[in-house]
């Protein structure tokens, strides 16, 4: 590995990062993308952020965790009574309470994770549904977050720009994390769990440590999410989120950043694009579904992972990281 | 001096080389049990291993042989007696920290990490030795190009004692039979272990592999100068390899000593060998 | 598509078209657990939608209804309205029909430079109308109801003690059953249990069991008629006599109930009794067409739509400032009562309370 | 009774056999032997049914074209497959696994039973062990076990002696000997190719999807070809 | 008194969970795929009676039939287009799959028959008086009918050659073949089975909450699995114990501890028992062999 040609690659994803920001800016502000579609790209963003990270846990760590909303309801709430509540103002307040949302989600990652590595597979997955229909159940009878009347009045601070700098931190942090040892023992937990024990991989700790990752960024996205739509229902974080943030993860490919991220967008968007079906729509994507894990069965990107260095490198070197 | 490959009787009822014989023995096992439900998979089992010795495991099928694998790297807990390695008594320790005291294995049923690439199956096993933090994982601080760069090479270096750096970028599931075996090998020197324990190393490979394999695990000693435990139902490689030689029928050992002695024993011959061996 | 036209560059792209369409949307579940609620306010509206259109529309144009679903998911409702507002560009929207989207649509529509009016239908929290001046509503407020019920309990009933039952994943179940039980524990009434179920929920037995055993005078189940069918049953099967009370959302029980015999001793409070004249011809040219009664926001959907076109004809125009201005002065007679708006947009209608009798609804009185 | 003729089998784009081959008389043991990889195990899958030959593929058993048929016919036919890894029913115990094996319901289960409990005391003794923690060389015992409870007329083994301990391989051949004798006829892929090749009549060397000698176990054992790649020197 | 009254109710919400956990063990048990879809065939289920009973004015027994007749057909039908290309590859793709079809099955539903429920005459109407209690006839049928139901599956799974069969294609689909089982037939007679179950659990719902919408079967359904998984999912017992384990659990949560909680110390209690037995309370912790 070519130490300037590494250097080069992040300067440039640099660059389109940055870049992509200001010319989506741009257009939005000249009105060539118009309010409607700008504003579309808000939960778009939160739901990549949802995706990628369960898929931390469901592509690479090979679980099948089915309570990911719950991580999202205590990232939501947890910012949204930080919103209120501390002394801080303005932007500052804000990244505060979108901090303070996701660690106390991580920290509920290890609750959750505790517990769940006694168990493997669909036992596993029953503890994370579990878990996401007590927090569903707790806020349900919380009285200080308005129970199932609601939580409202939550600054609507989260604009495009908020969701961008997150996700593009999200999908850094991930891709980084994946990149490395940590990553290559969290995949040799999926791949397997005893020979990874055996090469001295503390499983436990990698297992515990990726819920909590996970958990980390849901929160996150949780925070974005109340601040952007002003108003948590507990019923909002129920079982069917999970599901469509799992189908997000699988139907992209498990284990690719790029599927998830596809997938995520896509998936947001086609019934959008699909509303003049109205009827219809729900119909079309469930065959959707049904089609696409019918002749896709790894999902749309199997294990792809877009890179840079892929487009620019010479053929045949696959050494880069 | 003496013959270094000559047999030594220990009072403990163990045996160790010549070479071993001034140096603590690197894997003590006294009197070593376990029982699945009523059945007593294993009893009585004593075992020395000297620094660089390989020692042989064989018996017949179902005698136990996997199980000690399994009792050694913490796997399974034993009902009875104590494992003590390089002087530790490995008692309630999980598998990783084993593994992390220098106990590294290869397993019957081929256990590797099937869709990844052969060298990050060997930079997993590196994982300990690859010594970046957290920080500068996600940051991407020099540390982490540094370290990475450092592993990638070792990887390699490894994988060329089976001569496989040309599979490095491939699945390690798409490998054939005899390469997948070879390669859960250089994982598990990855660990940096000083104890190599091997499960049937030969299993599905011909006899021109098999003596391919043998050289090889005579070059894994004499460069890395660690101990082998081998278990072989391949006699050919047992007896070629194996210093010193333990055989187990029924989770008991019914005769140890060196392959010569081993050959000639007519209980071993009875319950294991059968009476044409061919080679 | 609407090209605006050159001419006409300081009013809103939407108005003009003079004699083209009015365009207004709808928002609200269509799809999901709460179709059913958003499939009756429209059709609701619809029906008065069409019955304008056929007698030469409002101000002499037609009427066209965008709608959309929203799932009754606050973030599909801000998608779908924001659609509406810069890609439809309707001039007002009924809706959205749960509390969630609504609260969602009306903060961001209060936010926007001209707010378009609004109406909903179904929205019962409170905060509905709080954020801006554009919101309307043509339901009862959560707590109006449950405090009606709670003093038509004390007052007219003479309970002594009372129980509740409700949903507690529905905020205007919620908001009921807090609203009866501190009037209930104003006027004297004791609240001997107060149980909940989730949203979903089918078996109440547990719940009925420990009701039951305190045997109050009256037994308040605030929730929409399906559930409420189930609870009764179960309820009555138990052998239980108490007085039971409900609140709007039973409009339209007489349609599922399998068993009406168990519906005695049952008071509502609604929005109209079908002995009124204008409700009751509503109700007849409802079953006609859909081949099933209106439940209540089917009726207070045909309001909304009502009172929306009514501002737009007084106010001569399709814009926005004028029609809320115009809104505000609303006084009309509905289906769901006489509608004058508050200041804060809310109605001002009276209250009737229903009982059933015979497998019929029968209005008890106006209270 | 057996005859393979331009076998041909893709795994997606991989052409694993190339136009194989070959044909296993009525009484007869042959063996196809070959390096890893070679194809062997492919073409008994493709025999029994498990994977599917490309056009133009034709397998006859015993005069009636099987390259069509669903696997659980072949198997009622009589041709019986003892698959490369054993594959028997880990969560099930011994003695239901041998039932299985019985499933197409020749003959007498308990007779048949008690056959194979002699053959193999060592099952007898593991008869109400879940047989996933046998060890390697039980379950392959169990496995042969299996394959001999439908009493088949032609059985498949795919590398029978892999993990057994020397005392076993022996009875494993003698067993193959010990059936043949009783009339069945055997097609045995094998690594340990000098074994293979000593209780064969005839053998097959594959190499790279194709058949590259074909001669009588005896010629085979003394070409240098076949010693220097398969018999170790 | 109220103690045995809320055990009764229990028990009475355990049998239906009871017969629903059966469905989804039984499918579970041969492909190992949580069947999301398993509750949406209760729903068509059920609106075969309604649709039966209601709409076309057949007697009881003849609306009964038609859907038990009908969701057998269904659930091979969904096996063979949807499930069955699926066979070889990851189970989270299958587990997609249903989640498609559940989501097909809803809106088809919702499209036919509208998202407003339907209500249904009693199926089953009376009561019986014991002394201080009364217990209708559907709780006692229901019960009745569940653990019959019950003890024939466990028969049929342990006793016949079609159990057999299925047990060894759940566990290794192509040595299963090469027994001379017939895969295909073996799993699409596991779904007819599974399904009929989901329509005789149907019935009986149908008899306790005479109301039917395109929705209904999701929480059925979920709280159904939960209740296979507690018991051990893939054992036949199991299903059973956990069915009646979540129904007396939920009926005592809400009569005694506090009902707007219920959901979730039901979870809670589940939660534990997993943690204690790692393979829920029939099943049995086979620990892989290195
Ligand atoms: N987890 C377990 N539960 C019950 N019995 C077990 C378990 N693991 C091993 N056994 C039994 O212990 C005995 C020893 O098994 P082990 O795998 O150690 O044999 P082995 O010597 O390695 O044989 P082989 O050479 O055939 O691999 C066998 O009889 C086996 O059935
Ligand atoms: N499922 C599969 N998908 C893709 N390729 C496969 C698959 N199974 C086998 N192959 C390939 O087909 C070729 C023949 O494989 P086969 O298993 O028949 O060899 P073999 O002669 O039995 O080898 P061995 O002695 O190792 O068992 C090999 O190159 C192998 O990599
Ligand atoms: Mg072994
Ligand atoms: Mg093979």
């Amino acid at each position: 590995m070519n130490t300037k040609r590494t250097a080069f690659y992040y300067l440039l994803a640099a660059l389109l990062t940055v870049g992509f920001y200001f010319v989506l800016t741009g257009l939005i502000r000249a009105g060539v993308i118009g309010k409607y579609h700008a504003d579309m790209l808000i939960p778009v963003g939160f739901y990549i952020m949802l995706a990628v990270s369960l898929n931390l846990t469901c592509g690479f760590l090979g679980q099948l965790p089915l309570g990911h909303a719950g991580f999202m309801a205590v990232g939501a709430y947890t910012s949204a009574l930080a919103t209120r509540y501390l002394p801080f103002e303005g932007a500052l307040g804000f990244w505060i309470a979108l901090l303070l949302g996701a660690l106390m989600a991580a920290a509920f990652g290890v609750v959750v994770g505790l517990p769940a590595l006694r168990l493997s597979g669909d036992y596993l997955a029953i503890i994370t549904l579990g878990f996401g229909e007590i927090i569903k159940g707790i806020l349900l009878n919380l009285n200080f977050t308005g129970g199932a009347r609601g939580f409202k009045g939550i600054p609507k601070q989260t604009d495009l720009t908020t969701v961008y700098i997150c996700l593009v931190l999200t999908l850094f942090f991930i891709r980084t994390l994946i990149n490395s040892r940590f990553g290559r023992a969290i995949i040799s937990i999926r791949e397997n769990e005893i020979a990874a024990e055996s090469c001295g991989i503390h499983t436990t700790f990698y297992k515990t440590m990726t819920f909590s990752i996970a958990a980390f960024f849901a929160g996150l996205a949780g925070g974005l999410y109340a601040h952007y739509i002003g108003v948590l229902y507990p019923t909002t974080f129920g079982f069917d989120t999970s599901i469509e943030i799992l189908v997000m993860v699988v139907l992209g490919g498990m284990g690719s950043i790029t599927g998830s991220v596809i997938s995520a967008a896509t998936l947001r968007l086609l019934p959008e694009m699909l509303r003049a079906f109205l009827d219809y729509r729900m119909v079309i994507y469930s065959l959707l579904l049904i089609v696409v894990m019918i002749f896709r069965p790894t999902g749309l990107m199997g294990r792809y992972e877009f890179r840079l260095s892929k487009i620019f490198a010479p053929k045949g070197d696959k050494s880069h990281v | 001096m003496f013959d270094d490959t000559k047999l030594y009787p220990l009072p403990s009822g163990g045996y160790l080389t010549a070479r071993d014989l001034d140096k603590p023995p690197i894997l003590d096992i006294r009197y070593l049990g376990i029982d699945f439900g009523g059945l007593r998979a294993l009893t009585d089992f004593n075992l020395i291993v000297g620094r660089s010795e390989i020692t042989g495991l064989i018996g017949p099928n179902g005698a136990g042989k996997t199980t000690v694998f399994n009792l050694i790297t913490n796997v399974y807990q034993p009902t009875r007696g104590s494992i003590i390695l390089d002087g530790v008594d490995t008692k309630g320790m999980s598998t990783h920290q084993v593994s992390r005291l220098g106990v590294a294995r290869t397993f019957q049923n081929i256990r590797l990490f099937k869709d990844i690439s052969v060298i990050d199956n060997v930079k997993i096993g590196l994982h300990h030795e690859t010594r970046y933090q957290m920080p500068e994982a996600l940051l991407r601080l020099p540390g982490y190009f540094k370290r990475e760069k450092v592993a990638d090479q070792r990887a390699l270096e490894l994988l060329s004692i089976f001569d496989m750096e040309s599979l490095a970028y491939k699945p390690a599931g798409s490998l054939s039979y005899g390469a997948q075996r070879r390669l859960e090998i250089v994982r598990a020197l990855a660990t940096n272990p000083s104890v190599l324990l091997l499960d049937e190393p030969a299993a599905g490979m011909n006899p021109s592999e098999t003596g391919e394999l043998m050289e090889n695990i005579l070059h894994i000693r004499n460069t890395f100068n660690i101990a082998i435990v081998l278990i072989e139902h391949d006699m050919s490689l047992v007896m070629g390899v194996c210093e010193g030689i333990a055989v187990l029928n029924y989770g008991k050992i019914i005769a140890k000593g060196t392959p010569e002695e081993i050959r000639q024993n007519p209980e071993v011959i009875e319950a294991y060998l059968g009476k044409g061996v061919r080679e | 598509g609407s090209t605006p036209a050159p001419s006409s560059g300081t009013s809103e792209p939407g108005d003009t078209q003079d004699t083209g369409p009015i365009k207004i949307g709808y928002l609200g579940p269509l799809t999901g657990g709460a179709a059913q609620y958003g499939i009756a306010v429209q059709n609701g509206m619809m029906l008065y939608v069409d019955e304008i259109n056929a007698n030469g529309g409002v101000m002499g144009r037609q009427v066209e209804v965008v709608a959309y679903d929203d799932k009754g998911d606050a973030v599909e409702a801000l998608t779908a309205f924001n659609r509406l507002v810069s890609q439809d560009e309707v001039v007002a929207i009924v809706g959205a029909v749960t509390s969630g989207p609504t609260i969602a649509v009306a903060q961001e529509s209060a936010n926007m430079d001209n707010p378009i009016p609004m109406i909903t239908a179904s929205a019962t929290a409170d905060e509905v109308t709080a954020y801006g001046d554009n919101m309307f509503r043509s339901c009862f407020l959560d707590p109006f109801q449950g405090e009606t019920m709670g003093r038509y309990a004390a007052e007219v009933l003479k309970a002594k003690t009372a129980a509740v039952i409700y949903n507690n994943s529905s905020d205007y179940s919620v908001g009921l059953m807090e609203s009866f039980s501190q009037t209930c524990s104003d006027m004297g009434v004791e609240m001997v249990a107060v149980e909940a179920y989730a949203e979903g929920d089918v078996d109440f037995r547990a719940q009925l069991t420990n009701i039951n055993a305190k045997n109050p005078d009256v037994v308040l189940i605030p929730d929409y008629y399906n559930a409420v069918d189930l609870v009764i049953q179960q309820l009555r099967g138990m052998g239980n006599q108490s007085t039971l009370l409900g609140c709007d959302g039973w409009d339209g029980l007489l349609n599922v109930t399998a068993n009406a015999d168990n519906l005695f001793d049952c008071y509502f409070s609604n929005h109209y009794s079908a002995e009124d004249p204008m409700a009751a011809a509503f109700v007849e040219t409802f079953m006609a067409r859909h081949n099933e009664e209106p439940m209540s926001f089917s009726a207070t959907a045909y309001d909304a739509a009502r009172v929306l076109f009514d501002a737009m004809e007084r106010a001569g125009t399709t814009e926005s400032a004028a029609v809320i201005a115009a809104m505000k002065e609303t006084d009309l007679e509905c289906v769901t009562g006489h509608i004058t708006f508050n200041e804060k947009n809310n109605p001002i209608k009276t209250c009737s309370i229903i009982t059933i009798k015979d497998g019929a609804y029968k209005l008890d009185r106006n209270y | 009774m057996l005859k393979v003729e331009d076998l041909s089998v893709f795994y997606g784009q991989i052409q694993a056999l190339k136009s194989i081959s070959f044909e296993v008389k009525q009484g007869e043991v042959v063996t196809l032997i070959g390096a890893n990889g070679a194809g062997k195990s492919t073409v008994l899958k493709t025999i029994s049914g498990l994977l599917r030959g490309r056009n133009g593929s034709s397998i006859t058993f015993m005069g009636q074209d099987i390259s069509r048929m669903e696997p659980h016919r072949i198997v009622e036919r009589g041709l019986s497959h003892v698959p490369e890894g054993r594959r028997i029913f880990l969560q099930m115990s011994v003695l239901e696994n041998l039932q299985m094996g019985a499933y197409t319901g020749a003959g007498d289960m308990e007779a048949d039973i008690e056959q194979v409990f002699e053959r193999f005391p060592r099952l007898r003794e593991r008869q109400r062990q879940v047989a996933g923690t046998l060890s390697g060389g039980e379950q392959q015992m169990l496995a042969i076990g299996r394959a001999l409870m439908s009493r088949p007329k032609l059985m498949m083994l795919d590398e029978p002696s892999m993990g057994l301990a020397p005392i076993l391989i022996e009875q494993i051949f003698d067993i193959i000997t010990e059936l043949n004798a009783a009339g069945t006829t055997i097609l045995l892929v094998e690594q340990n190719a000098r074994m293979a090749l000593s209780v064969a009549h005839r053998g097959y060397v594959l190499e790279t999807g194709r058949v590259v000698l074909a001669d009588t176990a005896q010629a085979l054992l003394n070409s240098d070809a076949v010693k220097k790649a398969y018999l170790g020197g | 008194m109220i103690f045995i009254s809320q055990l009764i109710n229990g028990v009475h919400v355990g049998s239906i969970y009871a017969l629903v956990a059966l469905g989804y063990s039984m499918v579970y048990g041969i492909i190992k795929l949580i069947n999301f879809a398993h509750g949406d065939i209760i729903m068509v289920a059920s609106y075969a009676v309604w649709y039966g009973a209601v709409r076309m004015g057949l007697p009881t027994w003849a609306a009964i039939l038609l859907s038990i007749v009908i969701c057998p057909l269904l659930g091979m039908l969904i096996e063979k287009i949807a499930y069955k290309p699926l066979r070889g590859s990851a189970r989270i793709s299958l587990l997609i799959t249903a989640i498609g079809v559940s989501f097909l099955l809803q809106n088809l539903a919702r499209m036919i028959f509208t998202a407003t429920p339907q209500s249904l005459p009693a199926l089953i109407p009376g009561k019986l008086s014991v002394g201080p209690w009364t217990l209708s006839y559907t709780t006692l049928v229901t019960i009745a009918v569940a653990v019959v139901m019950m003890l024939c599956l466990n028969l049929l799974v342990s006793r016949t050659k079609m159990g057999k069969a299925m047990r060894a294609v759940s566990e290794d689909t192509e040595a299963a073949q090469l027994m001379g089982i017939n895969v295909n037939h073996t799993i699409s007679f596991t779904f007819a089975i599974g399904s009929g179950l989901a329509a005789v659990a149907a019935v009986l719902y149908c008899c306790s909450y005479p109301q039917v919408s395109p929705t209904m079967g999701s929480l059925l359904g979920l709280k159904a699995f939960v209740a296979a998984v507690l018991g051990g999912i893939g054992s036949i017992p199991g299903a059973m114990v956990g069915g009646f384990v979540i129904g007396i659990a939920e009926s005592l949560t809400k009569g005694y501890i506090h009902s707007g909680l219920a959901d979730a110390l039901v979870f809670l209690i589940l939660i534990v028992v997993l943690i204690v037995r790692p393979a829920g309370l029939m099943g049995v912790h086979r620990p892989e062999k290195v």
